[in-house]
């Protein structure tokens, strides 16, 4: 129901065999409500025509300021949102329309870690009975063996047994976290969509989840679509970048692409805000982009990074770019891409 | 029958000439709210008094349940069928027009025009129907001829007593200005803006102004034929009965509405310790009835014992403090029409409930008992007589309904047993027409010929005696058969502040515009 | 999770975070009642209710005579046969008061019982199913909220007849939509929370979402708003008993037994009759209300 | 805004008309008519069934309402059927009444309510907090009729300096003073619900409020503490308040009828229970609309108040 | 004796349900004229308590208990409330960490410039509104004559952050404490906003004391730095000393948790395993010996002194500053977790 460009996808994409999800066109509006009739006064264009390909085992890292829908994506890929447009195929599999129940043994591949550590745990539960819960939901244990796999996920994410019975609110920001990346892996999921897990959490704390997310993808063979609107988190963690502006993405390659030669002018700015914690560095040429990024109910027209860009011509305020990809698969949406 | 009956007014005669400005306002409390000052169609107790203030009946009852001239300066009939009125000469409209026979025709026209909406009904008249209206096409009542402008005659269908005549035509009958209303149509009459502001009367005081559920404002009219007024203003103010209780403390109400501004018994000491104010008991009240209905209470048995079992005494002892009376029904002792042969059963649970067994009475079936709520000792009494059945082992429920619902209830005998309070006038076929399946609102539901033909005889006999003698013997029936007894009959309190002079209680209203007030 | 994978990770894994300084976990209700028996007020409000309670459960052993029979003088002040006299016809007043403890408590109680339910079940579904059956039932409830409580309920007690079965039903009947619209409202809320995004992608069925994720976390401003319900519930039933509309005798309720000072003489004269009746209400209410109070603040996630 | 207020009142259609469909269903469900109310024992039953039939009691329940609807739309609210007034005029007469007494409540209430939340909140957790919320508690437990016959008592009976009852004097106009006199124990007693629940919602916004990141601002900028609170604080503090004002409404209207019977106070609550009594249903029924789109304007009007008042929230 | 801001050995405890409770224990430190000052450290160290002592602004619950500050070598720790508010917005003002909740959304933007304004600097109407307006030229605002009057809801974060600037330098203050001042950002706003500091710095010469938990940020902006851990200072040294040579093992830790996006991935990340001790429970001795991996018994049982350990550095650690007794570390049990 919603045009997107059609951009040579072919060239872009090799459907390779180890692809795990794949997104094509994908779009989500959210419907702006005005009055009390409540009727659809325009759209919020939260992601809006984003296609991409996650491979079995890798890490995708997605970027992009705040508002740009990089949650959106995540939540639609895993059906909590319903997406407007565009397609979502988990190896192979066009799950877009699954309905609830059809959607459910599929669950137990695909799982969720989410940003707000003390909003994603059920305060009224019991850790125990938050990683009991879905094992039993899904017949992955008995009663009898629930207990023991608790056990396996608590030592598996470093929180002590004897902790189980505790309530989430009487644990630290990182522990709360930790027992989230246990809930998850409590399905023995393929896939997880990691939703900015480390930016509520302090420096120190950061590194020691950071730490874990990795071990455990090792470890378990996990593919990751790790969110991010910080750089710093995203390099340590990826093995290929995503950029995302405005609900588009406009820059996606490996983590080499991306942090050696980016191509997007938006990448670049988002490579020079970031701080670096070197003082003998900051007297370093910067670009400093102008502007707040626009609504995403009413995106700019053209390149949608036009109007903060400081290489825009007259073509980018007119023409979409399209993702263009090089040989390598390192692709950018820019008409004067580096 | 048939021998001549006068009455006339002299004090009519004497003191019609005095006429000066009246000054001071009174102000009487009534707890029931009047509804409509429309005179021919006064819905309930409270209207009516608030209707009579400022328009007088041809007759009006005095403390002693007896006539006193009033619009008619005599009332005569040879032969109990043709009654001649003649109108005091001095009778004038508040507005100056002269009050004549013609006020009377047009009123009784209306009263009999089917399109009217009336509860007046003069059934008895000739030449109308059972409804009291006129049949389809005619137009002048038969039974009506005007003698001269102040003169006419009415004709009933079979000859009534007097005191019969009285009370359902001379002191019921309120008149309307024809000067005023000729061109209003029958059927826009209830309607009218004449019935909203009723300023043209003929009456002791002029309309000024009803505020709905707050006052009726008078003002005295000047020209009113017994005289002009003492008082200036006159108010009837509506508020509820402990408010009455304080204003007349305060001095805000002058005098407490005869049966409208009751003032509840717990406040009977509290009134009379007032400095301010004079109380007394009024003579006169009406009989609180327990019915039956006796088509689901079929045994009188059953019904007496549940008369016997009520401890009346306590209730008139106790909980009256004394200021009332035991009677078996609807009269109280004061009536002419009471029977003082019979005796109330005395208060006997031990015999009640022998005789319940005698009857076979099932003690596990309720009995459901409605009562209406407004009047607090009624209440109060209800419950004790409910406890007191339930003390001889009876199961009781009590319903408690407000007044139109537990009338419909009672119109439609849907209900076992109930109170009620039938307000009973001079004439006691007013509370006896209750007893007849032809009434509209027999409550009871009681059908035994020998009580109707014996409550017939009693409304159409026209000798008194005989009369007395027939309604000694529906009281006796009702003292058999107990379709119905009274709870308790209880003194009314009448308050009056001392700045006022003036006679207060039942007949107050009948002479209010001889009251002063000193400030 | 297959096991031995993890069985390989867990020995690698094992940390204890150092110095974790919580205090002993402690249950969601011991925490909750740690927090209100803060409150002394809530504390002493709790104390009465359950006194109350006793009052009412135990009322045949403790009336010194059946309440609804005349077992004195009428209007007899205190005397140490009658401990708080006698009514206006001759009834013990302790008796009745404590007759009345069980009616008040049922009306306040039951009332709850039912609205809360109905509108928590309403609330829940319009709010997880959204759409249509969300538009509806808000619109019902507009209806319902734009009727002035106390004049419909009088209309409607005066037609089905004042029993204490009606005024429960009635009293529920127009005050479940405020509770619908406030579980509603949480249940949006929630709904958003990331909890429940994560109980629906770990798959769980919508029954046990809306009971185990969503349900609890509406569960305390409906506790709060109940404990308010009943005594609203009571003034209410007094409110009627005053008009005549209330619980009918002669069944005493503190209602009816208060609206016996409809009688300058009896407010000035007689306190006996309508003190006990007025120091209930104002007591249980103010007791209620306080453990609402302090229920809320023990309740708030925020504290 | 027009057209927002427009769409609202569109919306009211239909809620209006739901209303008077079950108001319709449940005046008609009471047993007992106005007819029945009055029969004489003299009037036979040919007249009250021509009575009945006349007033249109003998339609059916649903030809019934529609006539009713009918009339109404030409803004005939038909007479009433004890006293054959308009209902309209009826109606008319005890709508100021009504509100004026219901205004004066609630300027009362909030007048008290307001600075007494707001101390309460300053002074959290002190003795004065705590009188200030028990105060706050009695005046939401404490049933209105009682206050209302305590007030009369001590004022009007043993301290003779107010009126028992009424609007005004009787004899002589009496004037605006007079009335004001006349409305204070009303008021007094309708305001003391309100101000208890009130206070403490005002208590719990200030407490909000005070917890808040602009205040610190406004005190890091030098603000005296004073102003902190009286320019800073009490305006957000009291935004919330106005929606909950417009929830009184409805209790308003329902206090009203028990208080205004009190103090004989010939307003909407009076004429509510008079009609019912009196079983007068044009009135009854004219009443609960009239009372049902008071509740919507006032929810109307308090969202539109309070989008003049908060600036982030913008209607229309 | 020509600093701007002395602070000395101030301690901060606040009263709560479950007692008192110190927040900032003996932080001393001095503050140049033009200088800025950057305070890292964990969420609930103590930083934000350190600027609000400063304000004066601990509320009713808070107080200062010992120690002093002194400002242009005025001791403000004593002043009356009176006195302190003349400080307040002109001498000394504050930005805060969320521009979304710190700006009053009832009152527009104008007026809240303009309070400020009116109150130090005796100016009125036109004038005011006038200053205001250049303000927020100043601090790159397009149309500051329209945004004057509009109201805080209607501007994003980066705007209403350089409103806030604005409002903190209308009075031209000679100090403004930065909380955090783009923790709520994006990060091409916070370069923005950095950007904007920095060019205000040097037009204005005010000192800045810029509290932050990202190092990033203080390597950007910051002259000289201050380490936090649980309400003690742990380290000092001017920024570039800091980032070369960390010597407390809390400023390593933190350095080693950051993914640096320049030079080779790490295979992990060094991290300090554990969490920072609730300020009601504090481990005797070093504070942060729960969670250090060089702890030895002494640091466990004695709690080091701030040293300074020449040009400025100061560190409080016993190992840092060459204690004998702690020369030959001693895992204690409790550290021994390995990071993962
Ligand atoms: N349920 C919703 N209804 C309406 N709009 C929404 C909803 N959820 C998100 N949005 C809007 O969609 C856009 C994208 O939101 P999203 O949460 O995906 O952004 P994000 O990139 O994750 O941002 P952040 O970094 O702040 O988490 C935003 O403008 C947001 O306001
Ligand atoms: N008003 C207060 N009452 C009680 N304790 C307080 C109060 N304000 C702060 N604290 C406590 O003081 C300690 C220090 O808090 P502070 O806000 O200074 O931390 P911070 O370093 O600024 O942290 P963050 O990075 O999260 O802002 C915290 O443990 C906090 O709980
Ligand atoms: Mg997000
Ligand atoms: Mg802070």
């Amino acid at each position: 129901m919603i045009e997107f460009e059609e951009m040579p996808m072919a060239a872009v994409r090799p459907d390779t065999a180890d692809t795990l999800l794949r997104l094509d066109g994908l779009t989500t509006y959210y419907p702006i409500r005005k009055g009390l009739l409540g009727r659809v006064k325009g759209h919020v264009k939260a992601v809006d025509g984003v296609s991409l390909d996650i491979r079995e085992g890798e890490t995708l890292g997605l970027v992009g300021e705040s508002g740009c829908g990089k949650s959106t994506i995540g939540r639609t890929i895993l059906r909590l949102e319903e997406s407007t447009g565009g397609q979502i195929s988990y190896r192979g599999e066009d799950i877009t329309r699954y309905s609830i129940s059809k959607m459910r043994p599929l669950r137990t591949e695909m799982q969720m870690i989410f940003q707000d550590p003390f909003s994603s745990l059920n305060p009224w539960m019991r850790v125990r009975d938050i990683l009991k819960e879905p094992m039993l939901a899904h017949g992955k244990a008995t009663a009898a063996t629930a207990e023991a796999e608790v056990d396996r996920l608590l030592d598996a994410v470093g929180i002590p047994r004897s902790y189980k019975d505790r309530y989430a609110h009487e644990f630290s920001g990182g522990q709360r976290q930790r027992i989230g990346i246990a809930r998850a892996l409590s399905l023995n999921p393929k896939f997880i969509v990691c939703d900015e897990p480390v930016s509520a959490l302090d420096v120190s704390i950061q590194a020691q989840v950071l730490n874990l997310l990795k071990q455990l993808q090792k470890d378990l063979g996990l593919t990751y679509l790790f969110i991010a609107h910080g750089l710093g988190a995203v390099k340590y963690i990826s093995t290929r970048i995503a950029v995302m502006y405005l609900g588009k993405v406009v820059e996606i390659g490996t983590k080499e692409d991306i942090f050696r030669n980016p191509k997007h002018p938006y990448t670049r700015v988002l490579l020079n805000a970031y701080p670096v914690p070197n003082p003998r560095l900051r007297g370093r040429e910067k670009i400093v982009v102008q502007g707040d990024v626009p609504s995403p109910a009413n995106p700019p027209s053209g390149c949608r990074f036009h109007t903060r860009c400081p290489f825009a011509q007259e073509l980018c305020r007119q023409e979409e770019p399209p993702l263009a990809a090089d040989a390598s698969g390192h692709a950018a949406a820019c008409h004067f891409a580096f | 029958g048939g021998s001549g009956y006068t009455t006339t007014n002299e004090a009519a005669a004497t003191e019609a000439s005095s006429s000066s400005s009246g000054s001071g306002t009174a102000v009487i409390g009534i707890v029931n709210p009047p509804t409509t000052l429309n005179p021919i169609n006064p819905n309930d107790t409270a209207s009516t008094q608030a209707i009579s203030i400022m328009n007088d009946s041809l007759m009006v009852v005095n403390d002693k349940l007896e006539f006193d001239p009033r619009l008619a300066e005599s009332i005569e009939t040879e032969d109990n069928q043709t009654f001649t009125i003649h109108l005091q000469d001095k009778a004038v409209w508040n507005d100056g027009t002269d009050f004549t026979s013609e006020d009377v025709e047009y009123t009784l026209g209306m009263i009999a025009a089917p399109a009217v909406t009336t509860n007046i009904n003069l059934s008895f008249i000739e030449g109308l129907n059972d409804s009291g209206k006129l049949e389809e096409g005619q137009t002048a009542i038969s039974g009506f001829a005007a003698v001269d402008d102040k003169t006419f005659t009415i004709t009933t269908k079979y000859p009534v007593e007097i005191t019969y005549f009285n009370d359902n035509f001379s002191g019921k009958v309120r008149f309307l200005p024809r000067h005023v209303l000729k061109d209003t149509a029958p059927a826009d009459l209830d309607k009218s803006p004449y019935m909203q502001n009723p300023t043209v009367s003929i009456g002791q005081f002029s309309f000024v102004k009803f505020a709905k559920d707050q006052y009726v404002q008078y003002k005295a009219n000047e020209s009113y034929y017994l005289g002009a007024p003492k008082l200036a203003e006159l108010y009837v103010k509506i508020l509820t009965a402990p408010n009455m209780v304080a204003q007349l403390q305060t001095g805000e109400v002058d005098a407490n509405m005869d049966r409208t501004g009751l003032i509840p018994v717990e406040d009977f000491e509290k009134v009379s310790n007032m400095t301010n104010v004079t109380s007394s008991f009024s003579p006169i009240s009406t009989p609180v009835s327990v019915m039956f209905n006796v088509q689901k209470m079929t045994d009188p048995k059953v019904r007496q014992a549940l008369e016997m079992a009520v401890n009346r005494p306590q209730i008139v002892d106790k909980l009256l403090k004394g200021n009332g009376e035991i009677v078996d029904n609807m009269l109280p002792s004061t009536h002419p029409f009471y029977n003082s042969s019979i005796e109330p059963y005395a208060y006997d649970p031990d015999a009640a409930k022998k005789l319940l067994e005698e009857a076979g009475w099932d003690f596990g079936q309720v009995i459901h008992f409605s009562i209406p709520v407004g009047n607090k000792v009624r209440e109060q009494a209800s419950e004790l007589v409910a406890a007191d059945w339930k003390a001889i082992g009876l199961q009781v429920e009590i319903q408690k309904f407000d007044f139109p619902t537990l009338l419909q209830k009672l119109v439609s005998n849907d209900y076992e047993v109930g109170v009620v309070t039938i307000p009973y006038t001079a004439d006691p076929s007013s509370v006896f027409n209750y007893f007849t399946p032809a009434s509209a609102m027999n409550f009871t539901g009681i059908d035994d010929p020998e009580l109707t033909a014996l409550i017939e005889k009693g409304a159409k006999e026209t000798d008194t005696a005989a009369r007395k003698e027939a309604y000694n013997q529906v009281q006796q029936y009702f003292h058999e058969n107990v379709p119905q007894f009274a709870m308790y009959v209880d003194n009314l309190m009448s308050a009056q502040s001392n700045s006022l002079t003036g006679k207060v209680g039942p007949d107050m209203l009948n002479n209010v515009y001889l009251w002063e007030k000193s400030e | 999770m297959s096991s031995t994978k993890l069985q390989a990770l867990s020995s690698a894994n094992v940390q204890t975070p150092a110095n974790v300084q919580i205090e002993h976990s402690e249950s969601r209700f011991r925490q909750v009642s740690r927090r209100f028996s803060k409150n002394k007020m809530a504390v002493a409000g709790l104390i009465f209710c359950i006194l109350l309670f006793a009052v009412g459960l135990f009322a045949p052993l403790l009336q010194p005579y059946p309440p609804d029979q005349v077992t004195g003088d009428f209007s007899a002040p205190p005397s140490s046969a009658h401990w708080l006299g006698t009514d206006q016809i001759g009834r013990d007043v302790l008796s009745r008061l404590i007759s009345a403890a069980q009616v008040s408590l049922l009306v306040g109680f039951a009332t709850v019982a039912i609205y809360v339910a109905f509108g928590t079940v309403v609330g829940l579904l319009s709010a997880y199913y959204g759409g249509w059956i969300d538009t509806l039932v808000m619109r019902i409830t507009d209806m319902f909220m734009a009727f002035p409580f106390m004049m419909v309920i009088l209309v409607v007690v005066s037609v089905v007849g004042p029993s204490l079965f009606t005024i429960i039903a009635v009293l529920a009947l127009f005050s479940w939509p405020s509770i619908a619209r406030l579980v509603r409202g949480s249940v949006l809320s929630l709904k958003q929370a990331d909890h429940v995004r994560a109980a629906v992608s770990l798959g769980l069925k919508t029954p046990r979402i809306i009971r185990q994720h969503i349900f609890p976390g509406a569960l305390a401003p409906i506790i709060v708003n109940a404990t308010f319900g009943v005594a609203s519930a009571i003034l209410t039933e007094s409110g009627l008993s005053f008009l005549g509309m209330g619980v009918q005798p002669p069944t005493a309720s503190w209602g009816n037994m208060l609206s016996e000072a409809q009688s300058i003489s009896v407010l000035s004269g007689q306190p006996w009759l309508w003190l006990p009746a007025g120091m209930a209400i104002l007591l249980t209410v103010l007791a209620i209300n306080f453990v609402g109070d302090g229920l809320r603040d023990a309740l708030d996630p925020k504290q | 805004m027009v057209t927002y207020i427009a769409r609202r009142l569109l919306i009211f259609i239909p809620v209006l008309l739901g209303i008077t469909i079950i108001n319709f269903i449940i005046v008609n469900m009471a047993p007992g008519n106005p007819v029945d109310m009055y029969i004489d024992p003299n009037m036979s039953p040919e007249i009250a069934e021509a009575k009945k039939e006349a007033l249109g009691l003998n339609d059916p329940l649903f030809v019934q309402y529609i006539k009713w609807l009918g009339t109404l739309l030409t803004g005939d609210l038909g007479y009433s059927m004890s006293s054959y007034a308009p209902v309209a005029r009826l109606v008319g007469e005890r709508i100021m009444p009504t509100v004026t007494l219901g205004l004066a409540a609630l300027v009362l209430a909030l007048l008290i309510a307001v600075p007494l939340g707001i101390i309460s909140a300053l002074k959290q957790n002190t003795k004065i907090d705590y009188l200030v919320t028990g105060l706050s508690f009695i005046g939401t437990s404490i049933p209105n009729f009682f206050l209302g016959l305590a007030l009369i008592y001590i004022f009007a009976v043993n301290l003779g300096i107010l009126p028992t009852g009424g609007m005004q004097k009787l004899g002589g106009d009496g004037g605006f003073g007079d009335r004001i006199l006349h409305m204070i124990l009303p008021a007094i007693v309708l305001a003391t619900g309100i101000a208890g629940r009130k206070v403490r919602y005002v208590r719990a916004s200030m407490l909000e409020v005070l917890k808040q990141d602009y205040l610190r601002t406004a005190r890091s900028k030098g603000v005296h503490e004073f102003w902190v609170t009286n320019k800073h604080a009490l305006r957000n503090a009291l935004l919330p308040v106005i929606t909950v004002v417009g929830l009184e409404i409805p209790i308003l209207l329902g206090g009203a009828i028990i208080t205004e019977q009190i103090f004989q106070w010939p307003g909407i609550g009076q004429l509510t229970l008079q009609s019912m009594m009196s079983r007068d249903y044009p009135t009854i029924m004219a009443l609960n609309l009239i009372a049902a789109i008071a509740v919507l304007g006032a929810n109307l009007l308090t969202d539109i108040l309070y989008s003049a008042a908060d600036p982030r929230i913008k209607v229309g | 004796m020509n600093d701007l801001l002395e602070v000395d050995g101030i301690e901060t405890v606040f009263r709560t349900e479950r007692g008192e409770v110190t927040s900032v224990d003996g932080v001393s430190f001095r503050l140049k004229a033009g200088e800025t000052l950057g305070i890292v450290g964990e969420s609930g160290c103590g930083k934000s308590v350190t600027s609000l002592s400063i304000m004066r602004l601990l509320g009713k619950t808070g107080s200062i208990r010992k120690g002093e500050i002194r400002l242009n070598g005025r001791n403000i720790t004593g002043l009356a409330e009176s006195a302190m508010r003349q400080i307040r917005g002109s001498e000394v003002s504050m930005i805060f960490q969320d521009p979304m909740t710190s700006l009053n959304p009832v009152f527009t933007i104008g007026s809240q410039l303009v309070e400020s304004i009116m109150l130090h600097l005796n100016v009125k109407g036109k004038t005011a509104r006038n200053h205001a307006i250049d303000m927020l030229r100043k601090v790159g605002i397009s149309r500051p004559e329209e945004i004057m009057d509009e109201y805080p809801h209607k501007l994003s974060g980066g705007m209403r952050q350089r409103v806030m600037i604005a409002i903190a330098l209308a009075c031209e203050p000679k100090l403004l404490i930065a909380d955090e001042p783009t923790t709520a950002l994006d990060v091409t706003i916070q370069a923005q906003i950095l950007d904007l500091m920095k060019k205000l710095r040097e037009e204005t010469g005010t000192a800045i004391m810029l509290i932050t938990h990202d190092l990033g940020v203080v390597a950007e902006m910051a002259d000289r730095v201050i380490v936090m851990y649980a309400g003690q200072v742990v380290e000092e040294a001017d920024v570039f000393t800091l980032f070369d040579k960390p010597l407390h093992p809390y400023t390593t830790g933190l350095m080693g948790s950051i993914p640096h996006l320049d030079g080779d991935d790490e295979e992990t990340l060094a991290s300090i395993p554990g969490t920072v001790p609730p300020l009601q429970n504090m481990p005797p001795g070093c504070r942060f010996h729960t969670r250090c991996p060089l702890a030895t018994e002494k640091c466990c049982a004695e709690a080091p002194p701030l040293l300074d350990l020449g040009e400025g550095h100061r560190v409080r650690c016993w190992v840092a500053q060459g204690d004998s007794e702690a020369a030959s570390p001693v895992p204690v049990s409790s550290a021994k977790g390995v990071t993962t």
